[in-house]
C-alpha cells in the first residue's frame, strides 16, 4: 500500500472554457484549476467582445448612440436604451410627459420579463435539462418580443426610445394586446416555476451551491437579483425612484442564503411584480403625445451626470461628461453584468466543475454587458 | 485520413453500361445528405446568437431543415454560424475553430458585424470588420442587425441551394492547423 | 455441406442482425428527435421524406463523407480502437435477446444458458470504449469525460446487475428465452418486488448508457461533448451507433426481464417484443428531455447510497419470497 | 421625479490624490459600504479619476474625484478595501493607463495583453480605425 502511495501521483491541471463554449453564454474565457473535479482556482479572462462602445461614444452624437444601447446587454435592450435616455435627459433637465413615462414602464417591465424567461430558462440549460426549457422560455419571449416588432419594427435591438420621449407612440389596440400578454404571461411563469421547482435534481444542484454573502454582495457592488437574492432589499425602482415606479404598487423579493436557488426565485418572483407593474400602467395609462419634441440636435449644457437604472441584470448606470458639444466628451458605461461577473472567481474556488457551471448560469451575465 | 474526393471506384463504374447515371444518382445523393444535414457549431458571439437561438426554439424550429443539432466541438460540425460582433481578442479563436472543423466545412456570416464590422465598423479599435477579413470564406452573407429568424433560415436554405448546385468532391483545400 | 449451410446461414443472420442494428439506431435517431421536438413544442425534421424519416440517413451519409481528422498528439491505437469498443460488444449482446418467434422460428441467435451472464460481461466492455476515448484524446474534457463515465458505469453495475439476479431468482434460469417463458402467466413487474427491481432497472440502466439526467460523461454544458469531443466524422457516427443500440439493449433488456419480452395476446410476438421495447425507449427519451443533469458527486452518493441498499434489500425479499 | 442626479454640488468631493486612501477609509467608517464605480476622464491638461460611492441604507451617494498629472499616472489602490474596485480599476487601467499601487492583480482586461496603448485617452489613435463621416 505504501509502495502504491509512492507511485500514484496526483496532479492539479489547468482547464480552459471559452472562449466557445456551450454554457460561457458568449465569449466568456475561464480559466480553471481542477484538482479531480473540484475547483482549485478559477481566473475569469473578459474581453472577447469588447467593442471599444465608450469609444465610439465620443464620436456619435446624443442621438446616434441610442442603437448602440441597444447592443450592450442585447437580451435587454429597451432597459439600456431607458438607461442612456435617462442619463441624457438627466444632463439636460429636460421633462418627459406622462403618457411617455408610462408606456417607458411597460416596456422595460416587460422587457424584464422577457429577459428573465431567457434567465432563468438558460440556467436550466446549463443545468443540463437540454434544450426544453430553454425552448419553453423563448416561446414565452416570442410574445413579447412579438409586441415589441409590433411598436417599434425590430425584435432584438429597438432603438425605440428617444431623448425626451419615445419614437413612436404605442400602435392601435396595443393596450389590448399587453393585458392579453399580461393574462398569457402569469400561469406560464407559474408552469415555469412548477417545472422547475418541483424537479428534485434541480432543487439538489441550485441548493446552496455558490453562496454569496450579504456583505459580500454588497462589497463586490453585486447588483439587481443577484444582490436581492443574498437578502438585501435594494431596488432602484423603489429606493431611489425614476420615471413613475413610485406611482405604482409591487413589491422587492429577497432571498434568504444568497444561493443558486434564491438567485432563480427571485427571478421568477421578479416576472410576477413586474407584470404587476404592466398591469397597474395599462390600466392609468394616461393620453397625450410621447413622442419626440426636442429638435434633432442635441446640445447639453457642459456637466457632468450618473444616472442609474434598474436594469434586469442588476443597475446600469451612465456617467456622461459634457462639454457642451454635440458629442458626449467621455461616456462610462457602468454595466451590471460586469460587477456580477467579478464575484464568481472567489465564489467557484472549492466547488465542483458542474457548480462553475450552475453558478454562472444563476449569476446571468451578458457578455455585450460586461465587455461592452 | 483525406475527405472521399469522390465515388470510390468512379473509374470502373463508368466503364460499365448505365454506369454514369448510377454515378450521377450517387452524387446527388451524397448532395443531398451534405445539404439536408448542415450541424451547426455553438458559436455565439453577441447580439445575433440570441436571433440563432430563437431560430432553433419553437416558433421557428431551424431542426425542421435538419439543421438543429448544435454541437458544441468544431469536430462535428458543418457549417459555423457567425451569429455577433468579432473582436480583435477573438479573432483568432475564430480562426482556430475554423480550421478544426472538417471538411467539407461552411460559414455562414450572419448578421452585419459579422459581414463587415456593420455598426461597429467606424471608430472603434477592437472590432474586426468581418468575418472574410480573417481569411474566412464565407459562403452566405445574411445582412441585417441582427437578421431575423426567418432571414436566418433563407441563408440556411440558400446554402443547401448552393451545395447542391456544386460537385459533391467539392472541398476547400487549406491547410490545415490541428 | 451441412457446415457450408451454417455458414450461410450464419452470415444472413449476421448480416440481418447488422441491418437490423443500424436501421434500430437510425430510427431511434429519428425518433429521439421527433420526440424531443414534440416536448418543446416544435416539428423537428421534416425535409426530407415523410416528417423526416430520411433524416438521419442523410446524417449518417454526410458523417461518412466527412474528414476525419487525427489530432496531433492522440495515443494513435487506442483513440482508434476506441469507436470499435465502443460498437462491437454492443452488436455482441444482440446474440441472446429474444426478440420472439416468427413463422415458427425463434428469433434469437443463440440461447445461451448463460444469458444474462453474458449480456452483464459484454456491457461492461462498452465502458472501455469510453475510456479509452477520452485517454486517448489528448484532451482533457475528454480525459474528464472518460474518468466520469468509468467511475459512473461501475458504481451502476451493481444495482444493475442485483435487479437482474432478482429476475433470474424468479425465472429459476440465466437464459434469456426460458426467463420469457417464466412470464406466461404473469409477467415479472406486476410482482410487487419485482416492480421495484424493475424501477431500480431502469434508473441504473439509464445511468449505464449515459443518459440524462446521469450523462455526465458527455455532459455538454461542462465537458462540451465529454469523451467524444475530438472525434469527427465517421468515429463519431460510431460512437452514436453505440450509444444508441445500447439504448435498445438495455430497453429490450427491460422488456424481457420484467414486461414479459414477446408474450402477449393476439399480435405476433415480435411485435409485442418490439412495441414494449419501443415503449421504454420512448420514456427514457422523455426523461432525458425533460430533466436536468445531477452532478457527479450526486451520482455516486445515489449509486451507493441509495440505489445499491434497496436493491440488496430487495434480492433478500425475493429469496424470501422463492423459500417461503 | 426623484432627482437622482449626483452632480448637485455636496455630493462631489474633490481631493488630492494621496488623500485618497484615507477619505475611502473613513467613508467606509461612516458606511459608504458599496464602492459602485471608478471610472476616469481624460481632460487632455491632466486625468480626472472618478470614485462613486453609496450608502445604501440612507441612500446617501459621495463621488470622489481627484487629480491625476499625465507626467504621474500612478494612485492608491482600493482593491484592498472594495474587492469591486479590482476589475473596475484592471478597466481603467486598460483604457486609460493609470497604474493602481498595491493593486493584487494589475493588468489589461478588456484588450489583448500585448497591447501598449490606452484607447479611451483622447491622444490615442490607430491607423486601422476608420473615422466615421460626419454628417
Amino acid at each position: 500500500m505504501d509502495t502504491l502511495k509512492e507511485n500514484l501521483q496526483t496532479e492539479e491541471f489547468w482547464v480552459n472554457m471559452g472562449p466557445q463554449h456551450p454554457s460561457t453564454h458568449g465569449v466568456l474565457y475561464l480559466e480553471v484549476k481542477l484538482s479531480g473535479e473540484t475547483v482549485v482556482d478559477l481566473i475569469t479572462h473578459i474581453g472577447y467582445l469588447h467593442r471599444g462602445m465608450e469609444k465610439i461614444a465620443e464620436n456619435r452624437t446624443y442621438t446616434q448612440f441610442i442603437p448602440f444601447t441597444d447592443r450592450l446587454d442585447y437580451i435587454a435592450a429597451m432597459g439600456n436604451n431607458l438607461g442612456y435616455v435617462l442619463a441624457v435627459e438627466n444632463l439636460m433637465k429636460s421633462v418627459v410627459n406622462d403618457r411617455a413615462k408610462y408606456i417607458r414602464v411597460i416596456i422595460a417591465e416587460l422587457q424584464r420579463v422577457a429577459s428573465h424567461l431567457v434567465g432563468i430558462t438558460t440556467f436550466a440549460q446549463d443545468l443540463g435539462a437540454f434544450a426544453t426549457p430553454l425552448f419553453y422560455g423563448f416561446r414565452e419571449r416570442e410574445k413579447i418580443v412579438e409586441l415589441f416588432d409590433e411598436i417599434c419594427g425590430n425584435r432584438l435591438t429597438y432603438n425605440y426610445m428617444r431623448i425626451g420621449g419615445l419614437q413612436f407612440d404605442l400602435p392601435k389596440g396595443s393596450d389590448e394586446k399587453i393585458r392579453a400578454i399580461v393574462k398569457y404571461m402569469r400561469p406560464k411563469i407559474d408552469d415555469l416555476e412548477s417545472l422547475f421547482s418541483s424537479n428534485v435534481i434541480f432543487t439538489a444542484r441550485t441548493k446552496g451551491v455558490g453562496v454569496l454573502t450579504k456583505e459580500k454582495a454588497i462589497n463586490y457592488s453585486v447588483t439587481g437579483p443577484n444582490l436581492r437574492a443574498s437578502g438585501v432589499k435594494w431596488d432602484l425602482r423603489k429606493d431611489e425612484p425614476y420615471l413613475c415606479y413610485d406611482r405604482f404598487n409591487f413589491d422587492i423579493p429577497t432571498g434568504a442564503n444568497g444561493d443558486s436557488w434564491d438567485r432563480y426565485k427571485v427571478r421568477i418572483e421578479e416576472m410576477r411584480q413586474s407584470l404587476r407593474i404592466v398591469e397597474q400602467a395599462i390600466g392609468g395609462l394616461p393620453e397625450g403625445d410621447p413622442t419626440v419634441k426636442i429638435g434633432r440636435i442635441i446640445k447639453p449644457a457642459p456637466g457632468e451626470t450618473y444616472m442609474r437604472t434598474e436594469a434586469p441584470r442588476g443597475e446600469l448606470g451612465f456617467y456622461i461628461v459634457s462639454d457642451g458639444s454635440t458629442y458626449p466628451y467621455r461616456m462610462k458605461i457602468r454595466s451590471p453584468s460586469f460587477s456580477n461577473l467579478a464575484v464568481l472567481s472567489e465564489l467557484a474556488k472549492g466547488i465542483k466543475i458542474a457548480d462553475v457551471v450552475c453558478l454562472l448560469g444563476s449569476l446571468d451575465i451578458v457578455m455585450g454587458d460586461i465587455d461592452r | 485520413m483525406a475527405v472521399i474526393e469522390k465515388i470510390p471506384a468512379s473509374g470502373l463504374i463508368e466503364r460499365f453500361p448505365g454506369g454514369a447515371i448510377v454515378l450521377a444518382t450517387g452524387e446527388s445523393v451524397l448532395k443531398w445528405s451534405k445539404a439536408s444535414s448542415l450541424w451547426p457549431l455553438t458559436f455565439g458571439l453577441a447580439c445575433c446568437a440570441i436571433e440563432m437561438i430563437s431560430t432553433g426554439a419553437s416558433r421557428f424550429d431551424i431542426d425542421r431543415f435538419g439543421a438543429g443539432v448544435f454541437r458544441a466541438s468544431p469536430r462535428q460540425c458543418d457549417v459555423m454560424i457567425v451569429a455577433g460582433t468579432i473582436c480583435v481578442k477573438m479573432g483568432d479563436c475564430m480562426k482556430r475553430l475554423y480550421a478544426q472543423m472538417p471538411e467539407p466545412k461552411y460559414v455562414i456570416a450572419m448578421g452585419n458585424c459579422a459581414i463587415s464590422g456593420g455598426i461597429f465598423y467606424h471608430d472603434t479599435y477592437s472590432v474586426v470588420k468581418g468575418t472574410e477579413s480573417l481569411g474566412i470564406p464565407v459562403d452566405v452573407n445574411i445582412p441585417g442587425c441582427p437578421p431575423r429568424p426567418e432571414n436566418l433560415l433563407f441563408g440556411l436554405m440558400k446554402l443547401q441551394e448552393k451545395i447542391l448546385k456544386e460537385s459533391a468532391a467539392s472541398g476547400r483545400n487549406e491547410k490545415r492547423v490541428r | 455441406m451441412v457446415s457450408i449451410l451454417t455458414f450461410i446461414v450464419m452470415l444472413v443472420a449476421g448480416a440481418v442482425v447488422l441491418g437490423f442494428i443500424s436501421v434500430s439506431a437510425m430510427f431511434l435517431i429519428w425518433w429521439e428527435r421527433k420526440v424531443s421536438a414534440h416536448i418543446q413544442t416544435r416539428y423537428g425534421p421534416m425535409r426530407v421524406g415523410w416528417h423526416g424519416i430520411l433524416q438521419s440517413l442523410a446524417d449518417v451519409i454526410k458523417l461518412l463523407l466527412k474528414e476525419n481528422i487525427t489530432p496531433e498528439g492522440v495515443d494513435k491505437p487506442v483513440w482508434w480502437l476506441a469507436p470499435f469498443f465502443a460498437v462491437v460488444p454492443s452488436v455482441m449482446v444482440f446474440v441472446c435477446i429474444p426478440f420472439g418467434s416468427l413463422f415458427g422460428i425463434n428469433l434469437i441467435a443463440r440461447d445461451l444458458n448463460i444469458g444474462i451472464l453474458y449480456i452483464m460481461a459484454l456491457t461492461s466492455i462498452c465502458v472501455l470504449g469510453i475510456f479509452m476515448a477520452g485517454w486517448g484524446s489528448n484532451n482533457k474534457y475528454s480525459l474528464l469525460g472518460g474518468m466520469r463515465s468509468a467511475a459512473q458505469i461501475v458504481s451502476y453495475e451493481v444495482p444493475l446487475i442485483i435487479s437482474m439476479v432478482t429476475a433470474a431468482m424468479f425465472a429459476g434460469t440465466l437464459s434469456m428465452q426460458k426467463i420469457v417463458e417464466a412470464q406466461k402467466n404473469m409477467w415479472f413487474v406486476f410482482q410487487p418486488n419485482m416492480a421495484l427491481a424493475f424501477i431500480i432497472f431502469v434508473i441504473s440502466a439509464t445511468a449505464e448508457i449515459n443518459r440524462t439526467p446521469f450523462d455526465i460523461p458527455e455532459a455538454e454544458s461542462e465537458l462540451v461533448a465529454g469523451f467524444h469531443t475530438e472525434y469527427s466524422g465517421m468515429k463519431f457516427a460510431m460512437f452514436f451507433l453505440g450509444e444508441y443500440t445500447n439504448l435498445f439493449i438495455v430497453s429490450a433488456l427491460a422488456a424481457t426481464l420484467f414486461l414479459g419480452g414477446w408474450q402477449g395476446p393476439f399480435l405476433p410476438p415480435v411485435l409485442w417484443f418490439l412495441i414494449k421495447t419501443y415503449g421504454i425507449i420512448t420514456v427514457l427519451m422523455w426523461v432525458r428531455w425533460t430533466f436536468p443533469r445531477v452532478r457527479v458527486d450526486q451520482l455516486m452518493s445515489f449509486a451507493w447510497k441509495v440505489l445499491t441498499p434497496i436493491a440488496l434489500a430487495n434480492l433478500v425479499v425475493a429469496g424470501w419470497i422463492l423459500l417461503r | 421625479m426623484k432627482n437622482v442626479s449626483v452632480d448637485a454640488p455636496e455630493k462631489q468631493i474633490e481631493i488630492p490624490k494621496e488623500a485618497l486612501l484615507e477619505t475611502a477609509r473613513r467613508l467606509l467608517s461612516e458606511g459608504f459600504t458599496n464602492l459602485h464605480c471608478i471610472t476616469a476622464v481624460d481632460k487632455i491638461q491632466y486625468m480626472e479619476l472618478i470614485y462613486i460611492f453609496y450608502f445604501m441604507d440612507k441612500h446617501a451617494c459621495v463621488i470622489l474625484k481627484t487629480r491625476l498629472a499625465l507626467n504621474d499616472l500612478t494612485v492608491e489602490s482600493l482593491a484592498n478595501i472594495w474587492r469591486s474596485a479590482d476589475w473596475l480599476e484592471r478597466e481603467v487601467y486598460d483604457l486609460f493607463g493609470v497604474k493602481f499601487l498595491n493593486h493584487p492583480d494589475l493588468k489589461r482586461i478588456l484588450n489583448p495583453d500585448d497591447w501598449d496603448v490606452h484607447p479611451l485617452r483622447k491622444d490615442f489613435s490607430r491607423p486601422d480605425i476608420i473615422k466615421k463621416p460626419k454628417s
